[in-house]
Formats: C-alpha cells, sequence, structure tokens
C-alpha cells in the first residue's frame, strides 16, 4: 500500500514531525510504500539546512536524511509555505533575491499540486497535526 | 470505516471531543502523543467501539493504559490505517 | 488521474492560526489541480463563514477566499450544525454568495464516505 | 528587469518584472509592463485586465488559469471565457503575465 504523510509541526516545537518519522518507519517495515512525505505550515521547518539541536537531543533532520536516503524518499517542503518562512532553493531565493539558500539536501521545494497528486495516488494519506 | 486520530489532551482543547462527536458506528480511534492522557476520559469509553493508544507515548508520558483501551505500536498502528479508510487526525 | 473521493475538513478559526489560511489555499490548489474536493466546516472552523474586517488587523480577508470556491468549482459548503449551535450561530443567517450551504446533522456519516480527508 | 520610467518617475521592477509597489499600478504603467512582455494593449486586453482587478478585489487572491476563465465565462460570455482567448491575449501564462499588467501580487509559484 502506498501511504502518504502530511506533517505540520516544526520540529523541537511539536511532537508531530517525530511521531511521523516512527510512522514512517513502520510503514517501510511493514512491507508498505511512502509514496511521498508532504511538509505543510510549520512543517516545513523541517527541511531547514541550519537546525543544530545540541548533541544530547535527537536530530530529526538527520533521521530525516537517512531514511531519505536509505528508501529514496520523496520529501516535500510546500513552495507558499516555505517562502513565507524563509526556507528556500538556491533558485528561489534568486527569484525572491533574499540573501541565502537553507533547504537541506534531500529535500524539495514543490507546489501544492503535489499534496493533491499525491491524495489522488496514494491508497492512504495520514495527517500529523501540530 | 473512518480511522480517527487524537494527539491533543482531553484537558488542553476540544479534539477529542470534536472527534467524539464526528463518530460513526464501527469507527475506530488512536490516541497518541498528548491524545494519551485521554485514556481514562469517559466520554471516550461511551462513545467508542474501538479504542487505542500507542504504547510508547503512553509509557513516555507515564500513563497507565486501562484494559478496555488496546496498547499497540507503531506496527500495529499502520495496520490500522491499512485497514481503515478514510483516516482523520484531530489535533490542537 | 484516476479518480479518489477528497474531503478537506476545516476546523481551525480564521486568523488566530495559520491553518485556516493554509488549509484554504491547499483546498483551492486542490480545485485547481481538478480534484476537487468536498469541503467541511466544523468545529471552529464554521467562524470562516461570519462577516469579517480583516483590514483591522492587518490580514486578508479569509471569508473573500472561501468565496473564491465556486470559481474553482467547489459548489456546495457543508456545515456541521451542531458546531453551528454550540457557537450560537444561526444557520438560517449563513449565506455565501454561489456557494450551496449544506448542513449536517452527522458529520460522522459524511466523512464514513471518502477514500481520503485533509485535515485542516 | 529594468526599472520603468512614466513621466520621468522611476517605478521599481523585481527580477521577474513585477511591480516591488502595488501602489504604483496606473494604466500607463500597465502599457509599459505590457510592452515589455511585447504585448499592445488592445479593448480585449483592457477588458481582462479590469477583471482580473475586480476577482483580486472579491476574493483577495491573485487567479489561476482556470477560475479566471470561469470569471471571464461570467463576465463577459462563453465566447472569451476560454482558455484559447487568454493564451492570445497574455502568452505563454496568461494568469501570470496577466496579474504582472494588472498590478497584482506575485503568485506564490504555487502551482
Amino acid at each position: 500500500m502506498q501511504f502518504t504523510l502530511v506533517i505540520y509541526g516544526a520540529p523541537h516545537a511539536s511532537e508531530g514531525a517525530a511521531t511521523a518519522l516512527r510512522f514512517a518507519r513502520a510503514v517501510l517495515a511493514s512491507g508498505h510504500e511512502i509514496y511521498r512525505v508532504f511538509f505543510y505550515g510549520d512543517g516545513i521547518h523541517n527541511g531547514s539546512a541550519l537546525a543544530a539541536p545540541p548533541q544530547d537531543e535527537q536530530d530529526l533532520l538527520a533521521q530525516w536524511q537517512q531514511l531519505q536516503q536509505a528508501h529514496n524518499l520523496d520529501l516535500t517542503l510546500c513552495i507558499a509555505a516555505a517562502q513565507r518562512r524563509g526556507v528556500l532553493s538556491e533558485s528561489e531565493a534568486k527569484r525572491l533575491e533574499k540573501p541565502a539558500v537553507n533547504i537541506a539536501a534531500g529535500f524539495t521545494l514543490a507546489g501544492l499540486g503535489q499534496l493533491a497528486e499525491a491524495a489522488a495516488l496514494s491508497d492512504r494519506v495520514v495527517t500529523f497535526g501540530g | 470505516m473512518t480511522l480517527h486520530i487524537v494527539n491533543q489532551s482531553p484537558y488542553a482543547g476540544s479534539a477529542l471531543s470534536d472527534c467524539l462527536n464526528a463518530l460513526h458506528p464501527g469507527d475506530a480511534v488512536v490516541l497518541i502523543e498528548d491524545g494519551v492522557y485521554a485514556v481514562n476520559d469517559p466520554r471516550l469509553s461511551a462513545s467508542a467501539d474501538n479504542s487505542f493508544c500507542l504504547g510508547a507515548d503512553a509509557i513516555a508520558r507515564g500513563v497507565t493504559v486501562p484494559e478496555s483501551i488496546e496498547t499497540i505500536d507503531e506496527a500495529r498502528w499502520v495496520a490500522l490505517c491499512a485497514e481503515h479508510n478514510p483516516i482523520v487526525s484531530w489535533f490542537r | 488521474m484516476p479518480r479518489k473521493s477528497i474531503l478537506a475538513i476545516c476546523r481551525h478559526a480564521p486568523y488566530g492560526n495559520a491553518l485556516a489560511r493554509e488549509g484554504l489555499e491547499a483546498i483551492l490548489a486542490c480545485a485547481a489541480m481538478d480534484q476537487v474536493p468536498a469541503v467541511l466546516l466544523i468545529n471552529d472552523g464554521v467562524f470562516l463563514l461570519l462577516e469579517q474586517d480583516a483590514q483591522q488587523i492587518g490580514e486578508k480577508n479569509l471569508r473573500r477566499n472561501l468565496a473564491a470556491l465556486p470559481m474553482f468549482g467547489v459548489e456546495t459548503l457543508h456545515l456541521c450544525e451542531r458546531s453551528l449551535r454550540e457557537r450560537g450561530i444561526d444557520p438560517a443567517q449563513l449565506s455565501l454568495p454561489g456557494t450551496e450551504l449544506k448542513l449536517l446533522q452527522n458529520p460522522g456519516a459524511f466523512i464514513a464516505g471518502f477514500d481520503q480527508v485533509l485535515s485542516f | 528587469m529594468e526599472n520603468l520610467v512614466i513621466e520621468g518617475r522611476e517605478i521599481p521592477l523585481d527580477k521577474e518584472g513585477f511591480l516591488r509597489n502595488l501602489g504604483d499600478w496606473s494604466p500607463q504603467v500597465a502599457e509599459a509592463l505590457a510592452a515589455q512582455e511585447n504585448i499592445v494593449l488592445t479593448e480585449d486586453h483592457w477588458d481582462v485586465i479590469r477583471l482580473l482587478q475586480d476577482f483580486y478585489r472579491e476574493f483577495e487572491l491573485s487567479p489561476a488559469m482556470r477560475p479566471l476563465v470561469k470569471y471571464i465565462d461570467q463576465h463577459l460570455g462563453p465566447e472569451k471565457g476560454r482558455s484559447i482567448f487568454l493564451m492570445q491575449l497574455f502568452p505563454p501564462s496568461p494568469a501570470k503575465i496577466g496579474s504582472k499588467i494588472a498590478g497584482l501580487p506575485k503568485p506564490t509559484n504555487c502551482l
């Protein structure tokens, strides 16, 4: 079965993203697939390359990236939500004339159409609230 | 049959009661995160036929889950998601 | 794309939480992609329908965004009757140009009829 | 994109040619913005520009293609409420180019 996960919570601010990570691992371990992880609202902060949590706290970004690499996950940040909150790719920073790029490796920016498409093409959509 | 996921403490907001007001016979409720503080809420046992509680979240918080509610791990949660459709989250 | 029935549930009040605005944006985007969702306003989401003047707090008017739904192909808004009554809103006083407002007595049965639910 | 100069006054544009200050919009500015897209504004263009501005006032949204077509259909009739009509007026991306010339906020790149 194809699962899509929608995440609204910022890391280290709400528990949603950490729960989603546990859920995602269980989905994969159960033999299902993850069609897409769509980060929306404050959830887009999960894709910031600049987060530097203390060494004795869990590093959510590194865990998402490991999972992404191991399973070739589609980690999509909503571009409109990310623009508002300041997570930019090189091309967006250029287009919007902003001074820095901070999207983490393994994540992509894309439109809300990717949420619509995931809802239409996956078997299950699970929302992780903020 | 719908699977409802509640992640908010019933003492902090209305997510649990909002969920229970939108319950259809046969639906299941999964308590996760702060939602596990609802394990002893009488409204839950009164309205929901099938209630589940994510074990790790309950243990992490020192919450004891009564026998009327099935304690589940993440794999069982995924299985419940596969068995039910649609899935609705109630939060904040 | 294969047809899946999609329901968007809006249960947050405007302005206090970005989810009210971003939920509407997601609904518009789905509709613009030919995945027109059904829309249910429930709990504090029913407050989206009140006449409002968001300029007072420097915000864009979310009721106006809601009024754009028919342009995107969403011509019916489903409202939880209980949520309205609990909040002292008389359903008979509500209207939105170009939109049919449908009252639901049993949101649970309604929700159960969809393939996917997006919760906002 | 180079800034516009209208009657000796400089109108700043961003990199993609959108007005930096939406308050700078005037019919003359629209003519100049259109010229940058190699478009000469006709009465049909102006009808659409006015409807784009009405749409924005009514819904506080810059329209995507589909709702724009529907809105034009409602106000100018089915003959003009078609994407081909808009494509001819504001190629290659009518909602974006039209919004730029009408002085609406830059779309969020969402669709």
